[in-house]
């Protein structure tokens, strides 16, 4: 059986984290690795990019493999270069809901469109948690933040709906209550020839906590009694999309070779 | 593939064959005239030499795929115009702050905003360095013929690697649409990225203050980050030391290696009173108009930096003699504040922002106006 | 299977409380020990009802929670 | 120094004929060259032009200043550069589309470009029948010279009838 | 009977266009004026905005009505700010398929989601015109274009899924074949009170034209026998989504109302 | 609202009440340290005196709406700090076309690119100038306290509404997130925009250069365009003419209205021989270290821009006595050209990149040495 | 209804021919003859069999034909 | 001139201290103030410091050099500065969460603040009892004075506890 400590020891670079007690950051990062694991990997053969956010620390620094902490809201768009440039890379973008949807929205868009084989773990915890608790573009219709005090006069995204419209390969949604899935979707994301999106419900103890007004026990509580496969809207949970298409850099390699013959 | 000879091309499609050259194999971009038929070259070439390219969603997207590529250890290029530079502005310091070798080229249109598309300026001198918020330096060159946007794209290749940074070729409308000989030579110097073999190597520089670079999937365990870090790329957003030791060397990178990146091109400075610069496509008449002033007796000199920035300026410096400096150039800005520095109270500002290049007689005109 | 030993790194631990809460076998519990960054870490109420699940583990955000194996 | 200006709308293949031109002065009679285009951003149509300066010194200036010939392929076209024209040692028009031509100006040449063309394969080719035709007039490159441009440039599919149309044009 | 001089007369500002002759443009040109006018809407009331594009310039210069000419993408974000500033202007967006989805798909996607009462009408030639004939997103796989020589390695955005699956409370997909049925979608929208997204498939006979080897007649006869009700993804036309809920600047105004009293 | 009185709060809190009281009533925005503040002040103060907040998707979007707004006549700001300037970028170019009055503060922190975002920097000087392609001007403020981040904050709304043009109120995290006292006087003064009543009134300027703006909805059918245009709006992409007659009167606005909008401080300036010249959060130390110095009989002055764009030339180009200038800045560019070409030979840098404000006796000490 | 004229001002029509495919009674055809811009513009076969569903009008992208009713 | 850093660990109070102390010189006393703070990037945890400076003088300096007063909250701040500590003319701790001390270091005050703190209502509003000590200890302010800052900025609900946090402290 797999250890915790043992995955420390090989895939995590340094702990403690710098994340708030109870933050499902931590628990994100033990998925991604058991996963990585799972499929035997080499750590080389894994890049990991990730932008601004505090779950963009989730790979950089704490993931043991080369990880490239870029711009908020560009993840994806490095991603898709350092893929097309490397394509034997497994390339692991892990984005907060506001760096992937907010102000990353189109690169998201985009590389569901064009199905370039990288896998995006999309970290939502409705909130822009790292610059201190402001509506996100996954917070719910009327919640109270500091930049929404008298209530969110927008509504939530049903990010993995959207990504699945776009043409991604593989969506799926899990929260930090479905670790065993989690992980399993990971993998499959990992191993998926196409644009693979899993979105992962955390908790944010420190500022979803104080919009929910839960605490992160209670958040996980809610995560395993709301959240079913059988759900409508956010609160869908399982895998939404599991296709095959042609992927863009296998798409890339077939041009030069009919262009080079 | 882009045989060495003589063509016949316009500059767009020179820095094409330059990039093609230079062993670029990676290209994305977004279209704008009139930079577009760059991206077009280069969407017909790459993979005729195995090489990628990708249309993006956006510029923001083209500058962040060609870094990304870059940290996979391949040479990697986009190409734009003024709106499209602009957006790419946030991760040039992105670029210059994980010193990622990447070349961008701007062929200048007239602005601001949206602008005349298909006509030519020279309004991006300050924003190719000044761009990005924050302190850092990256490099400029200024192509005024078709040659020269094949040549300089080489160049612009050799510094990116050379020295780790961004490295922007700005041309302009110009000298992007027009049709000249080219000669592709039959052999052409290139610098290759020096890599590091292991972490350690990676965190060390020498006197050049240029640290060999890791490649993603070595199995390095790179960390590389647009935030304040250590030499080993660990993330220190709180140290004062940190901060002022990573960004006191970013910039002194380029400074301290002036001498090897500074480029200028000078004629009858010896004796010249008055001295007319001008860098891009306005250099051509400007030193046709020196050549006539020189025929008509006027002591005229002409100096052109085909590196903009860093600016010649220890060069410019000892151009002691000098009664007057005219700088004719396609923007109300542009490199005046520069040239007004390094030539206080003889400097002559000469802007046309017609969208059209200066004349020879233009020139000649001003600089015996300025006699007078 | 028997637990040996269930190891908390009173330097990792941030006191969440998630390993304590996810256990089916009620085998921790909170404490009122706070480690240096005052933060009460959990500690073990009955070694013996451990069935090494390690569900502790797996939900542990923090890699603080090690269950040694007889 | 020779400075040409090929005027006409868009569409008509006036970027083609001038580097073909420029490229027989360039690549093949080893002159200096400098070709520059205009057109609106409107892609869709308008005037355009390739201007192109020969010498055999390296040329300084991109703009041309005096032009010693105006090959005019449209009317419009002709209308708005009536003053160069006037100004211009040889005046070149596709008769065919240029019909409105003021008393006054009596030193052009007008070849009917586009029906000549026509009767080789079809219209568009008008502008190498124009090229055709100033070789003869001015004199300036040998059709030989341009000949091999053509042949350099212009892909097999329709080699053919260029080469027949400057040929056309050169022996009117 | 509502001619087409009157229209003219009423709502063009000048003629000749600047579009290439068969340009859809022009017919959607011809189909907003007359929405307008079976709207009998003030003019003053009315503002167009638009980013940069040959679709751009439908309404600027050529819409009689407050023009705002943006920046390439943006329009919608502008859009926005005019509206939220003005909630009584019937805000209209007319944008280019490059405009709207490549560089502004994330604004679209945000629109859609909060639900702002603006209409955007996007037009989808398949190409970036303006720039000479691109590859843009809605570009069919392998389609060959100035920028895909070798065919297009991506796949086409499904524009009106995506902006359904957003949240807009509108969307409707016809073509230039289909001028009263996009008559009619464009009134829907302007009274609309959400966020209103009408997708015209439009010919662009100079590139789209030379990618699809058709002209103008051509595309126009393809868009009556190919776009169905019935059909399946691209080419299904129709109304997509018909919903009420609560619209932006109304939410806003709700704040001030809570706030203030 | 935000009654006359004493308060204690820090810089970007006073800033927002500075836009409310100037009657700004539309704010769009993205957070970012350390700007957030301000824009979370905005979400609460708005909807108090009947404005609207939006929280946008990102910067780009931000800019966009304001502008939109500005459009329909509505006093419209954001605020940001590096990353999200950067981005704002192009956009700030197009409020400069379009004469569209618009107020961005930009809340300086640690750069390049991410680098430290909860410390203070003055980086971004060139950029709130340059940031932008093409030729354009607009007005760059710069404050150095509690009350001047109010005061500061309403008069860029009053210069942005007198000459149609994005001012940028240039902050930095050590004014932003520092606490002092504010106190909101009783009476402000405050700049209305002027409306064109007709279409024609529009296309119109007088000798300053600024035509009154329309508004949407009233009726004016006004084009407005990033476009190069004629006077009325009409797009023109071809004519040289009208590409330098605009972007000739873009730039004159500004040059021909420079002593009114020109702002400066100075101390001792009539007999001193050394120099301080400093600006934001860094002039507080360097006028200390002046007056320290005084105190010990060094013949030093002290000299402060509050406007930094248009810079004061002409007010220094007259400060002639003196024998070096210091220019102490939290960045290795800052300011430092338009300093050492205003005062060539005399000029000294002495830049602090650690994130940390000079002290008054680091200050102190550079005087003397370079008395030395 | 019947149609009085069918107007199509030559400054305005490009030709594209539109009108004529959109046209459900035949009444217009190409025609030979340029304006200006070097385009053909349509011209009416035969104006009787005009039902004035103005289908042309509706479909011209250039504001360029205009049938007035009897 | 007086310079005060208050340190602690995030969640402390830190800021919300040296805000009303602040306040109690400045709006009240009418004195010149200056309050920075500090933090690192990472929101979640780590050393939080409020920096004051008061003068009677326009205040130039933004940073701190040499602090009169250290109010310490926490072990880990307090092993962080201990040589301002040792440089420092006044230095209060709370003792509850401050253990560590070097022998050598004598003038201290030590405060059970966090108990005392509990006693009235909970820990979180040690911060108080320290600014009441504060007060008692420098005599830098009269308590009234500080009472009246914390009315103006502490929120009724919590206002109670407050006010006998800071006597509490001053009695001590
Ligand atoms: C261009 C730019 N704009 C804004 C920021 C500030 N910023 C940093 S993180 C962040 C939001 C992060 O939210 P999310 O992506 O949801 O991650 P979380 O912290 O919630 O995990 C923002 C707005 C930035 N760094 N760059
Ligand atoms: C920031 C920026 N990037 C690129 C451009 C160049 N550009 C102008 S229009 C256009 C594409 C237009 O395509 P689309 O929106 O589909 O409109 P169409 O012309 O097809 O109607 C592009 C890329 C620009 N103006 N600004
Ligand atoms: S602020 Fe929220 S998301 Fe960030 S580390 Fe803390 S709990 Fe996690
Ligand atoms: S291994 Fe299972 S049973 Fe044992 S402590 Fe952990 S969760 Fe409880
Ligand atoms: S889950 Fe981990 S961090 Fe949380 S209390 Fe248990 S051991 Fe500590
Ligand atoms: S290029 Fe295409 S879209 Fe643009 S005007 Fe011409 S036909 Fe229309
Ligand atoms: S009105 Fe109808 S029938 Fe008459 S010409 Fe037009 S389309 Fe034909
Ligand atoms: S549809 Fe209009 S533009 Fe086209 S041919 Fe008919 S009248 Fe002319
Ligand atoms: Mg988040
Ligand atoms: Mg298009």
């Amino acid at each position: 059986m797999i250890t915790a400590n043992y995955i420390k020891n090989e895939y995590i670079r340094r702990m403690p984290s710098a994340f708030c007690p109870g933050c499902g950051d931590g628990q994100i990062l033990n998925a991604i690795a058991r996963a990585i694991d799972h499929l035997k990997l080499p750590r080389n053969e894994i890049a990991a990019v990730s932008g601004i956010g505090c779950s963009a620390w989730i790979p950089s620094p704490y993931l043991r493999v080369d990880s490239l902490h870029t711009t908020h809201g560009r993840p994806i768009a490095f991603a898709t270069g350092l893929k097309v440039a490397n394509p034997k890379l497994k390339v692991l973008v892990v984005s907060g809901d506001g760096d992937c949807t907010g102000i990353g929205g189109n690169h998201l868009l985009h590389a569901a469109r064009s199905n370039v084989g990288i896998t995006v773990i999309m970290v939502n915890n409705g909130v822009y948690a790292m610059t201190g608790g402001q509506v996100a573009p996954t917070t719910e219709h009327e919640y109270k933040t500091v930049t929404t005090p008298y209530g969110n006069p927008a509504f939530a995204l049903n990010v993995s709906e959207v990504v699945a419209a776009a043409g991604a390969s593989y969506v799926a949604r899990w929260t930090t209550w479905h670790m065993n899935q989690l992980i399993r979707s990971i993998e499959k994301g990992l191993t998926k020839k196409g644009f693979s999106f899993i979105e992962v419900i955390s908790q944010c103890p420190t500022y979803e906590g104080r919009i929910l007004n839960m605490d992160h026990i209670q958040m996980l509580h809610w995560f395993r009694d709301k959240f079913k496969t059988d759900e409508k809207g956010v609160f869908r949970i399982g895998e939404f999309v599991d296709i095959e298409k042609p992927e863009l850099t296998d798409e890339l390699q077939k041009i030069i070779e009919k262009v080079r013959k | 593939m882009i045989e060495p000879g003589e063509y016949f091309v316009e500059g767009d499609l020179a820095a094409a064959y330059g990039a093609i050259k230079a062993g670029c194999k990676f290209f994305a971009g977004y279209p704008i005239t009139p930079a577009s038929e760059i991206t077009q070259a280069m969407a017909e070439l790459l993979p005729q030499v195995g090489g990628k390219f990708l249309q993006m969603e956006d510029e923001l997207a083209s500058i962040s795929a060609i870094i990304g590529a870059s940290w996979a250890g391949i040479k990697s290029m986009t190409a734009t115009s003024g709106p499209g530079f602009s957006l790419m502005q946030e991760n040039i310091g992105y670029a210059a702050m994980t010193e990622t070798p990447i070349v961008v080229i701007d062929v200048q249109r007239a602005g601001p905003s949206i602008g005349q598309a298909t006509r030519a300026a020279q309004g991006d001198v300050m924003q190719s360095r000044f761009g990005s918020h924050g302190d850092y330096e990256n490099i400029v060159l200024s192509p005024n013929s078709v040659q020269e946007m094949f040549e300089f794209t080489v160049k612009s290749f050799n510094l990116a690697e050379r020295y780790r940074v961004p490295v922007i070729l700005l041309s302009d409308a110009e000298i992007g649409h027009m049709m000249e000989r080219l000669v592709v030579p039959e052999s052409i110097n290139i610098i290759e990225r020096k890599y590091a073999k292991t972490f350690d190597e990676a965190t060390k520089y020498g006197d050049d203050l240029v640290p060999p670079m890791g490649r993603f999937g070595d199995g390095l365990e790179l960390m590389v980050t647009g935030s304040t870090h250590k030499p080993d790329g660990t993330r220190d957003t709180g140290s004062p030391e940190i901060q002022s030791s990573l960004v006191t060397r970013l910039v002194e990178k380029i400074n301290k290696n002036r001498k090897d990146i500074e480029d200028w091109e000078e004629m009858f400075t010896e004796d010249a009173e008055i001295l007319v610069i001008s860098y891009g496509a306005t250099s051509r008449p400007a030193k046709g108009a020196v050549i006539k002033a020189r025929e008509k007796g006027i002591k005229a000199g002409y100096f052109r930096p085909k590196v903009l920035w860093p600016a010649p300026e220890n060069r410019m410096s000892k151009l002691k003699n000098i009664k007057k400096v005219i700088l004719p150039e396609m923007s109300l800005r542009g490199y005046s504040m520069e040239i007004e520095k390094m030539f206080p109270g003889k400097f002559v500002h000469f802007p046309k922002v017609t969208g059209n290049v200066h004349t020879v007689s233009e020139i000649l005109k001003k600089i015996e106006e300025e006699l007078r | 299977m028997k637990a040996l030993e269930i190891k908390i790194d009173k330097n990792l631990c941030k006191g969440c409380g998630i390993c304590v809460d996810v256990c089916p076998k009620n085998t921790l519990e909170s404490s009122n020990e706070v480690n240096e960054y005052a933060l009460f870490y959990p500690r073990v109420r009955d070694l013996d009802s451990c069935i090494v699940c390690r569900l502790c583990e797996l939900y542990c955000p923090d890699f603080a929670i090690e269950v040694k194996e007889k | 120094m020779i400075q040409i200006r090929i005027g006409g709308w868009a569409g008509q293949g006036v970027v083609l004929a001038g580097t073909i031109l420029s490229q027989t002065f360039s690549t093949v009679l080893k002159k200096n060259v400098v070709m520059t285009r205009s057109y609106t951003a409107a892609v869709r149509s308008g005037v355009t032009t390739s201007d192109i300066i020969v010498d055999d010194d390296y040329i300084y200036d991109l703009m041309i200043t005096e032009p010693n010939v105006m090959i005019i392929m449209y009317q419009k076209t002709f209308d708005r550069y009536i003053d160069l024209i006037k100004k211009s040692d040889h005046v070149i028009i596709d008769s065919t589309m240029v019909k409105n031509i003021p008393e006054e100006l009596k030193n052009i040449y007008k070849i009917n470009a586009s029906e000549i063309a026509e009767k080789i394969s079809n219209p568009r080719i008008s502008n190498m029948v124009l090229l055709g035709a100033y070789a003869k007039i001015t004199g300036h490159i040998p059709i030989e010279a341009l000949e091999k441009s053509v042949r350099m440039y212009v892909s097999k599919r329709f080699l053919d009838e260029d080469i027949k149309a400057i040929y056309a044009g050169y022996s009117l």
